[in-house]
């Protein structure tokens, strides 16, 4: 065991399967050299050299497409967007191919490939660095989407997406890459792809979250214990597939159930997951699904995040509200 | 022969277009030998043919209701032949969708072809075509591939180029772009072959850029790159021979822009009166790369084209039957929607194909 | 009053605000001298002449970008993406420029520009031919994004888009292009955007739906009449904003709901649907809001397109279900 | 003086840098007379001067922990203030994100500027700017828009040009090649510059592309092209006008390489020391753009610059002054956030104002 950060989790599984497996490279914007703009890359080029661990040039729609090319080849490519905004020049190639070469060939050609995008909000960035675009993959078939909130799903869930036979979008909530920190295995584990996870036990309400939301979540739930109210939290991990088993157990035990998602509202994460618990609790709910979520509109720069960030009090707020609807 | 003083005799901003026959068969320079042996260049001439002919069944299939959309090659077929004499069974095709010659080289089948013009993704599981690439529709998407499956090549060290095709509309597309130029800067073994067939569906290149030719986008990449005559089938098979060569012995990415002409409609659906000239089509039809090639085969007396129409005669037959074995082809099963999408079926997607079975199941019964 | 189909009512729409606003232009793939793929274009280069009507060069992120440019620039163009499935090359500049140049500069530039899409699936068509990415559009604020179902709609609604001083997705049901005619008004007039239309009026259940949809809903909703339920048609022609006036009105009457989109399931348009209704309506539900869409996969090429496009029979066997629910 | 003839001498594929001083402020040419005034080339240095101090300042109130990430401009000012020389006040400005010279001179406050740096979208509002257009954030996707905006101006009549910026990584976007394609084909009145630094963050430029330079990257547009000493005001001041000069007389778009260095980090949040040596920095310090304009006017007695700590005492009590005003700047409200998005806010938006509104009014009471 080893005391990790986010950070230091991802880095680890990277350089696990570099090790393990010659046909996995890692490349992209300032990956190389400079370790990644987050350093999440950091040593990898130096250790596993230039040819595994490089630079491209300033493309996003290459660097995604070239994967493909790699990935048919029988490479394993590990591609980053630099920042959640980047990843829209790559959008046709990840759309129109990396999704859809295996179906478009009937299996002769598979894209193992994974794109790592740091995303979310709440860091004080520019314009396009605090973006939460996993709805856009999601509603893309062809794709596993998946995000880790924690240093030990973060390593176990990435070496899961780069030895799955498919492309996986791997989402890393930035905001939080180095605020927690845990005991990680040194030696390498996998988590399956597409489980969400139990956090805390509960019975009267059911929050589901991911990635950054989920520590505002834990804040949220203990304001919630002090007041004596039992709420369960579940980490979704997976977008797509979405574990519906997980999320029915819940809200069939609790008929009540609130979203907390960062991206904006509108055709956004937690309409799907409402749908959802329609569709398999109907009959158990004691109060409308609800979702608490960004707004429709450009997420707003630093001075003006706080309204648009989710905060434990506001998600105390709705958990109050439900429970007494 | 294509050589490399070639490459400066015909630097892309000289605007000079390397050409070996004219238009009549003859060669332009009297001292010129070709690198084929004769019967190489009979079978060229027959691949042409057959690849012509079963081009123009195709377009009648469509016609007649047993097919959809699909996209003629008439005119084009020089390239597409000699591409597919150049590309050894290792290197790699990645096709745009107007390149039916090529693909038959690679191991394609007219079947399978047929198939996937009449709507079936089986048509693109190309069972004996290795390293050959599904149709791409995106305009110029696959070139990225290219440039990708090239840095695979040279990671694993392996001595195979990727033929990556793009039409001149394609050139003005942004990952035309980025695709050469990761291409060039990891100096990929990939040859990216424009097919400059003058038109973009009804945009004529002139709309399309202003560069005095495309061959000198190249340029932008540092990138070696050449203006060929298309419809020459000695200058593409040089040019492709030499470009090949370089690639696979570390030269590096290579442009050639092919300079031909669209003779058929843009699909079945396009109607080229609509944008384009009488003229413009007849003075085209002079640079036929059938008849050039046919020419150049009479004056060297290399085969008898009398004996011609039994062998399209043949062809016919043998297209025929490839169509009929696509018209058999099993029933498209609804596994076949789900069944592909990942290695593994999602429970997912498992939940929505048994709801649908459900429905087939119980629809009458519902009422 | 004049007979026209879908593609002659835009083509008229466009007509009119080429001749009434000098500051309006059209351009795209083959849309000046070929008239458009489609022909709905046919004619408006030799009436307005080649500087209002034109052929770009083949690339659509420039199409989109460039639009933004002269909109800012006090122009109004309306471009074409040839097909749904090639707009995925402009979502960079759609997502990052034009929906938000208005905020970003607080309202010194907007981007009164329309993007024009034929879309949908039923047309035998080739691959990325036979997209519906309303919900991409949709999810990204900033944008409006609306469908027309019929020829007077189509001509109204384009018209109202051309006036709007904002980016309008202007989304065209291909597969209906010529196969609704209907007397529509030779003079100009416009329909506000983000209305629904309820169609048919019922009281059992409600039927949500849009474009090439409506129309098979029609005729299951025919086949409901003669099993004696009485079924109402909403007509949504606005996937953002959605009109949450008409849908909850509706559904606190039938207290049923069937939603019929095309696009896949998974984060798709009828998901936001169902979480409306939660919010707008769960008291009243007697039923679960369902939705039938399109599956989680790509949309298969032609042999494999009777699976995935949903048929009258099909949306009268849901409407069955939930009615006996 | 740089002239038709110039564009022949320094045609891109030379890879010949026009340049007019020496690295100690001397004409190569000593026949060479500048095109500006003496009076002019005072103010361009002040103003200069001002710049870096501007710049230099705004890296200290980040480091203060009063302003976030900001992009330094160090070593690149040269560029920045002959075009904004010779910008005209109906010309259009497209920046990047690395020239506040040119904003400056386009009637940008430094007020707005700290404020957008400070996170606030009123810093993009640019009272006082015509046709200037807020940062761009996603490389080179700012290109395309000048295109646009340059078609707008052929239709309009206007006798506008454009100025747009890009950097060497953002040549390698595909945006990149689409806005150059397209200017060229509308024959558009837009100067692209790119501001070759020779750094991508960390990324030099022989890993961003294999061409022998930059400005080549014109030819594939069919664009005239020049590769220009970025760090010579002179050069990049004539070169910027002959551009302009022939844009709006229908001459259509143009491409500029300016070769420069970024001195200073990417931005504030970067370390340089990783990715560039010592000795590589030291080499460019002695073409640093400042240095080489003063010793010209030194020598030329044009000014007497050991006043200058004067003046830069005076800027710095200016520049703070506008930094004092940003700080000042009203709070953010939520209104902000939700009122730029449409010209009128939809039902749906005003739907999630009021729901926070209520949240904000009730969230103490709950309890
Ligand atoms: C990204 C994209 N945009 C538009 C289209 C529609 N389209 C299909 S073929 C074509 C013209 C292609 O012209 P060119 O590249 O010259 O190839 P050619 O058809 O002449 O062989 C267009 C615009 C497409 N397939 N992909
Ligand atoms: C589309 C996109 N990809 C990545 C980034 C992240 N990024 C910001 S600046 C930069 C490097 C830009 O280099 P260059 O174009 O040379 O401009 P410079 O910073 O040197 O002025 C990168 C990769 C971005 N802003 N936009
Ligand atoms: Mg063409
Ligand atoms: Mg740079």
């Amino acid at each position: 065991m080893k005391v990790m950060n986010l950070v230091a989790a991802i880095n680890d599984a990277l350089d696990i399967m570099l090790s393990e497996d010659k046909s996995v490279v890692v490349y992209g914007e300032d990956v190389g050299v400079e370790g990644g703009v987050f350093r999440v890359t950091e040593g990898l080029q130096l250790k596993h050299g230039a040819q595994r661990v490089f630079d491209s040039p300033l493309a996003e729609s290459a660097i995604a497409g070239t994967a493909l090319g790699m990935a048919i080849a029988g490479m394993k490519p590990v591609i980053e967007m630099q920042f959640d905004g980047f990843s829209y020049p790559a959008f046709n190639q990840i759309l129109s191919h990396l999704s859809r070469f295996r179906n478009r060939t009937r299996g002769k050609f598979t894209v193992p490939a994974v794109i790592r995008i740091p995303y979310g909000g709440g860091i004080n960035a520019l314009e396009h660095h605090s973006e939460s675009p996993e709805a856009y993959f999601g509603h893309t078939p062809g794709l596993k989407v998946v995000i880790p909130s924690t240093p030990y799903d973060a390593k176990g869930m990435l070496i899961a997406a780069i030895e799955d036979p498919d492309p996986v979008i791997f989402m890393e909530p930035k905001r939080i890459y180095r605020a927690i920190k845990q005991e990680v295995p040194e030696e390498r584990y996998s988590i399956p792809l597409g489980k969400a996870k139990v956090i805390s036990p509960g019975d009267q309400l059911t929050v589901i979250a991911y990635g950054a939301m989920i520590r505002e979540a834990q804040k949220a739930i203990a304001l919630a214990k002090q007041q004596g109210y039992s709420v369960e939290l579940i980490d979704l991990r997976s977008i797509w597939p979405i574990d519906r088993d997980t999320i029915r157990e819940s809200v069939r035990k609790t008929g009540r159930v609130l979203i907390v998602t960062e991206a904006p509202q509108s055709f956004g994460p937690a309409a799907e997951l409402i749908s959802i618990i329609n569709e398999e609790a109907f009959l158990s709910l004691e109060a409308p699904p609800t979702r608490l979520t960004g707004f429709d509109t450009v997420i707003p720069l630093p001075l003006g995040e706080k309204y648009y960030i989710i905060d434990p009090e506001r998600i105390f707020f709705e958990i109050q509200k439900l429970i007494r609807y | 022969m294509f050589n490399k003083d070639s490459l400066d005799k015909y630097q892309a901003l000289s605007n000079k277009m390397y050409q070996i026959i004219d238009d009549d068969g003859k060669p332009l320079d009297s001292k010129w030998k070709p690198i084929l042996s004769d019967a190489e260049i009979v079978k060229a001439y027959q691949d042409l043919l057959f690849a012509r002919t079963a081009d123009y069944m195709a377009v009648s299939y469509q016609r007649q209701g047993r097919m959809f959309t699909y996209p003629p090659n008439l005119g084009q077929e020089a390239i597409h032949i000699a591409s597919g004499m150049v590309i050894e069974h290792d290197d790699w095709l990645v096709p745009a969708f107007r390149e039916l010659g090529s693909w038959l080289a690679k191991g394609v089948s007219l079947r399978e072809i047929f198939l996937y013009f009449k709507g079936n993704e089986d048509g693109s599981r190309f069972a004996n075509a290795k390293r050959m690439l599904p149709v791409s529709v995106p305009i110029a998407s696959q070139l990225v591939h290219a440039s990708g499956i090239g840095y695979a090549m040279n990671y694993t060290k392996e001595k195979a180029a990727v033929f990556a095709y793009v039409g001149d509309g394609g050139t003005s597309e942004g990952d035309f772009h980025e695709a050469l130029n990761f291409a060039a800067v990891w100096n990929a073994p990939v040859i990216f072959i424009i097919q400059n067939n003058q038109f973009a569906i009804s945009v004529p290149l002139k709309m399309q850029t202003k560069s005095i030719n495309l061959a000198v986008k190249g340029l932008a990449y540092g990138m070696p790159s050449v203006l060929v005559d298309g419809n020459d089938f000695f200058a593409m098979h040089e040019v492709l021979s030499y470009a090949r060569a370089q690639a696979v012995n570390g030269g590096g990415p290579f442009l050639i822009e092919a300079k031909t002409f669209r003779t058929g409609a843009h699909t079945t659906s396009d109607d080229p009166t609509k944008y384009r000239t009488k003229e413009e089509e007849d003075a085209w039809k002079l640079k036929d790369p059938l008849k050039r090639l046919k020419a150049y085969i009479e004056h060297n007396k290399l085969f008898d084209t009398s004996t011609e129409d039994a062998l399209i005669a043949g062809y016919k037959k043998k297209i025929d039957a490839e169509f009929e074995a696509a018209e058999q082809h099993p029933q498209y099963p609804l596994a076949d929607v789900f069944g592909y999408m990942y290695a593994e079926m999602p429970n997912e997607l498992k939940r929505q194909m048994y709801a649908y079975e459900n429905y087939l199941k119980n629809k009458g019964a519902a009422k």
